[in-house]
């Protein structure tokens, strides 16, 4: 069964896929990474994002990726109405551990039902011309299909580095869950920080929504296949590091993809959830630091 | 309540439900009547860790699941009998809390809630993969021809689950009443505090990590029998995940009655709700009183009244 | 008399700040111990290692003739350090006696027969004077109630080691002497006790023996007297 | 550019704890002003009412810039730090995660000030050699004597006419206070700030204090109208030991 030339395929197929998984998980790495805030209702909200885009593509046939873009500003919204919802019944009480995680669970199931109820347990695919091609580069075929996704979501990634990293929001954003108070001593209202860092991070969902559906096909509970993913790369990329959401995000990607061309496809769902209890289990230091 | 007259209410509820099925000749009831049952155990089961300690489990289902193919195997390798199942569901999905608990337990409770929610998924996957309980296509069990006493299985099996609610509620009240319930509460209210007056917080949150694990898993026990024809999809369903958690978070996670009273108001519901309006539509219903609950009552159904006593 | 508690050569670094560097004290039984010390000298830290919070990066701590330095803080409780905190932490949705009740079921001399939990917690109430709060929900204490029982609380884990952090912090002087009267009342039971105060005129009552920290380190140990004579310890409150 | 910075009777605490009973002082354009008194007296809780960090339950503050008055009790403090005053805060709360550099760029914040961050940031650098060595590491990792200094810089980013500053002193060696009490001074005078610094160590605060007041169970216990008369007051050792 083995060959060079499968596990070069491999290969190229996890990184594509990895670059993907980084803009999944970019919405995380925020939320959780540097507001504390958990919510694992994410992944559910990458797949309002994959079935905004499929309504305007099937129906308009606008390309996957502009859908995606476009919607960001309405996703940014709906994060920041959710968090406002968030902190005053949860967070300002103190009271975010249990019943703010039960919330996003709660969420979790709302989007996932109404998905259901609106468009049906079948499969959902969007259509672009470039889908479905392949460009050849050497010796290795590189399907657009993963290839464009990959591209955007490396942009994604770069573009939050950039601005969490050069400009004062972004700063400010970083800042926020370490200290709030020193904050407000600066002059900033922490309130509106994470308000603005969360409709971010809700508004990535709606492009990395965007690229889901473009590299496959999507039903409403498929979300819960990125929950161990998304965790698992957040939490071995340092919690709140883009770069190292990035590096995690592409090791994931190699190793499933690995997995499923030597394994199976089926087995590449535990990939993640071994990596996730390993990284747990093992505790790197400084990775729990705080 | 004494340890005795526990054992006594205990008991005189089966004999009940043992009458029950000499008087009710619809089937319906007892199908019905048994997922009722069913969601009580599991509910029960999640708050002994979920509601006494304040961890939070979001992999109800794989417990369940866990459980139920447990039974299942040793339904098809050695036709064992139904307290054996039982027994075995148990002590398997009580090492999963057990594991799971000593990977994660130590941490922030975020990462348990994580670690739960990522291992149904994961059991899905190797369930869907192992053959021998026959992918995802599934595998049919044949219930025993016949059963001593019953006229018929489906009666047989709702009592089991009867006497199944009974245990769990039984080791819940237990636990609620001990010195490791109160540690638990402890725990719930202030880790560190606890600790420091002597509670072994790590000790405790894995021994109610095991028993909830544990009774999840024999509450998903009989389920081969119930359904006859399982496959992963359905043992998985996240029913199991959101109900365990709704229904002791809208009954009252504080005490051993909350789960009791949310899952029979919830899974009666929900039973009506089925046959009358689609199931996915009563699915949102639970989602959004859970959400409801979380924010406006976060004592449930059972604060609110404790409330409106105290203050009448 | 014998030592009770035995700190030897204790320190811990958070990232770039050195909180305690190689710290050494003993304290004995049934003694008034007081450790003071400007803010940030790291006495809060040194409590935390030797009740268990915390883990020191170097150095042992004996109790009893025994060594703690690695046992887990709950272990720490039943061999009989008891603490209270500087900002109190009740179990809120307890009442004011089940709090109580915590510490004298797992600090493991009671463990199992609940029963006889009770009356105990009632006793310490009754001492400390919380005895008709008992019932109260412990989340709507006033203040002064709380210190009280966190002092409780700490009583009712049954210590051969009592450790008193800022248990008077914010209080009105009428009610800094109550906690003093209590504090002495658990130290005529033998207790030992070690206070942790910024209240001078209250350690300096209280107290037979003072250590002092400063910038992490003890600069000086001695009677009240000695304390207040000694240059270095003037230095370190008043500069140099 | 006169600022003054006056507060009466200002009751304040943290739930039912009451910390200050009435407390009054005012802080004159220019001066250099020492709150001291030894911990747990009320000098963080005075600071952070100023500050807006804490409400006071009584008691009025008033600050006057340029011939106008702004009440500041009710702002909070972004509102405060807009108006042109600054906190050092205690424990220097830092953003352990940040550099040096990206601590500093965020004291920056508001907009008047972002307007002058080349200017400031390069004052900075300057007056804080170490600050420059260090600028790409982590805060985190600094030293307490270094993190003190950053903690100063960050403040002086917000381009503030009257700084409040905790004390600095905590939890440093002494050669490191002396230090940076120093630097507080050089401070004052390139900057033209007002500074309220509430300090328990007595000697390093009077070596650069105008004047001050001692404060002992939250009240106003003694006020040297000079450093002489501090200095010279019997009674401030029996405020400090307990004697």
């Amino acid at each position: 069964m083995f060959s060079v030339d499968l596990l070069l395929d491999a290969l190229v197929a996890g990184i594509l896929l990895g670059g993907f998984y980084a803009a999944v998980s970019l919405g995380i790495t925020l939320a959780f990474g540097l507001l504390d805030v958990v919510n694992i209702a994410h992944p559910a909200f990458v797949i309002l994002g994959s079935y905004a885009t499929y309504v305007v593509n099937s129906r308009f046939g606008l390309d996957p990726i502009v859908a995606g873009v476009a919607f960001m500003p309405a996703f940014f919204l709906l994060g920041v109405a959710v968090y406002r919802v968030y902190h005053t019944c949860f967070e300002r009480r103190g009271d975010e551990s249990l019943r703010g995680l039960v919330f996003f669970f709660g969420i979790i199931f709302i989007i996932e039902v109404a998905l259901l109820l609106q468009y049906g347990v079948d499969y959902r695919s969007v259509h672009a011309a470039y889908v479905g091609e392949t460009v050849q580069v050497g010796p290795i075929g590189i399907a657009l299909r993963l290839g464009i996704p990959c591209a955007v979501a490396l942009a994604l990634t770069l573009g939050l580095h950039l601005f969490l990293g050069r400009t004062f929001y972004g700063r400010a954003v970083r800042a926020v869950a370490q200290d709030a108070l020193a904050l407000r001593l600066m002059g900033a209202n922490p309130v509106r920080i994470k308000d603005l860092a969360f409709g971010l991070a809700i508004a990535t969902a709606s492009l990395a929504g965007a690229l889901l559906i473009m590299i496959g096909p999507v039903e409403p509970s498929i979300g819960r296949e990125y929950i161990g993913r998304v965790f698992a790369i957040a939490v071995l990329g340092g919690m709140g590091s883009i770069g190292g959401t990035l590096v995690a995000a592409l090791i994931l990607g190699v190793l499933e993809s690995l997995t499923s061309t030597f394994y199976g496809p089926s087995w590449a769902l535990a990939v993640s959830f071994g990596i996730l209890l390993l990284v747990l289990a093992l505790r790197p230091a400084g990775l729990f630091g705080r | 309540m004494s340890g005795r007259r526990l054992l006594a209410m205990a008991g005189g509820v089966t004999v009940l439900a043992v009458a029950l099925t000499r008087l009710v000749d619809n089937q319906y009831y007892y199908f019905a009547g048994y997922v009722i049952l069913q969601y009580v155990v599991l509910a029960t089961a999640w708050n002994i860790l979920g509601g006494y300690a304040g961890y939070v489990n979001f992999g109800s289902a794989g417990f369940f699941a866990l459980g139920a193919y447990t039974a299942a195997v040793l339904i098809k390798a050695v036709g064992a009998p139904l307290p054996v199942l039982v027994i075995a569901a148990g002590v398997v999905s009580g090492l999963l809390g057990l594991s799971i608990g000593a990977l994660t337990l130590r941490l922030r409770g975020v990462f348990f809630a994580i670690a739960t929610l990522a291992l149904a998924v994961v059991l899905q996957t190797l369930i869907v993969n192992w053959e021998y309980v026959g992918g995802s296509r599934g595998l049919y069990t044949i219930r025993p021809a016949r059963v001593l006493f019953f006229g018929n299985y489906v009666e047989f099996l709702f009592v089991v689950m009867v006497v199944l609610a009974v245990a769990a509620l039984t080791i819940a009240w237990r636990i609620e009443h001990s010195w490791v319930g109160r540690g638990l509460a402890a725990i719930r209210d202030n880790e560190e505090a606890a600790e420091c007056m002597g509670v072994p917080t790590l000790r405790l949150k894995l021994l109610a990590a095991t028993v909830s694990g544990a009774l999840m898993g024999v509450a998903g026990a009989p389920f081969p029998y119930y359904i006859t024809y399982m496959e992963p999809a359905s043992t998985f369903n996240l029913d199991y995940a959101v109900n365990s958690l709704a229904m002791p978070m809208i009954g009252g996670t504080t005490t051993w009655v909350g789960p009791l009273v949310g899952a029979v108001l919830l899974g009666s519901a929900q039973q009506i709700a089925t046959v009358t309006i689609s199931s996915a539509l009563n699915l949102l219903i639970v989602g959004m009183l859970l959400v409801v609950f979380v924010i406006v009552a976060p004592d449930g159904l059972v604060g609110l009244v404790r409330r409106r006593r105290s203050r009448g | 008399m014998a030592v009770l508690l035995d700190v030897r050569g204790v320190s811990k670094r958070f990232g770039g700040f050195q909180a305690l560097s190689r710290v050494s004290l003993q304290v004995e039984e049934g003694e008034r111990f007081g450790l003071i010390g400007p803010n940030g000298s790291g006495k809060t830290t040194l409590i935390n290692c030797i009740s268990g919070a915390l883990r020191n990066d170097e150095g042992e701590i004996w109790f009893a003739g025994r060594p703690i330095t690695r046992l887990p803080a709950y272990q720490r409780t039943r061999l009989g350090i008891a603490r209270s905190f500087q900002i109190p932490r009740p179990f809120t949705s307890m009442t004011v006696l089940e709090n109580l009740c915590i510490p004298a079921e797992h600090a493991g001399h009671a463990r199992a027969r609940g029963a006889d939990v009770v009356p105990e917690a009632r006793a310490i109430l009754e001492r400390i004077g919380l005895a008709d709060k008992a019932d109260a929900r412990a989340g709507g204490l006033t203040q002064i109630d709380l210190r009280k029982l966190e002092l409780a609380r700490a009583m009712a884990a049954r210590p051969r080691l009592l450790i008193s952090d800022e248990s008077m912090a914010g209080l009105s002087s009428a009610e800094v002497d109550e906690i003093l009267t209590i504090l002495r009342l658990l130290s005529a039971q033998g207790i030992a006790i070690i206070m942790i105060e910024h209240i001078m005129r209250a350690v300096m009552r209280f107290s037979q023996r003072i250590a002092v920290l400063d910038a992490g380190e003890r600069i000086a140990e001695g009677g009240p007297d000695e304390i207040l004579r000694n240059a270095a310890v003037e230095r370190a409150y008043l500069g140099e | 550019m006169a600022s003054r910075l006056v507060a009466r009777g200002i009751e304040a605490g943290y739930g039912a704890v009451r910390v200050l009973h009435g407390v009054s002082i005012e802080v004159n354009e220019g001066e250099t002003v020492a709150l001291l008194g030894t911990n747990g007296n009320g000098k963080s809780t005075l600071l952070k009412s100023l500050m807006g960090l804490v409400r006071p339950a009584a008691g009025e503050i008033v600050l006057e810039t340029d011939g106008r008055s702004t009440s500041l009790v009710g702002l909070g403090p972004e509102e405060i730090v807009g108006l042109g005053v600054a906190l050092v805060p205690e424990g220097r709360r830092l953003f352990p995660r940040l550099t040096v550099e990206e601590n500093l760029l965020l004291g920056a914040y508001r907009r008047e000030a972002r307007a002058h961050i080349e200017d400031t940031l390069a004052f900075c650098l300057e007056a804080f050699p170490v600050l420059r060595e260090r600028r790409r590491q982590l805060a985190g990792s600094m030293s307490g004597g270094e993190q003190q200094m950053l903690a100063l810089a960050r403040a002086l980013m917000t381009r503030p006419r009257m700084l409040l500053i905790d004390e600095p002193s905590v939890g440093l060696a002494p050669i490191l206070v002396s230090r940076v009490i120093a630097k507080i001074r050089e401070l004052k005078e390139t900057r033209h700030l007002t500074v309220l610094m509430a300090e328990q160590n007595f000697h390093q605060a009077t070596r650069i204090a105008d004047r001050g007041y001692v404060i002992v169970h939250g009240e106003i216990a003694f006020e040297g109208r000079s450093t002489r008369e501090l200095t010279e007051h019997e009674l401030v050792k029996k405020y400090y030991l307990g004697v």
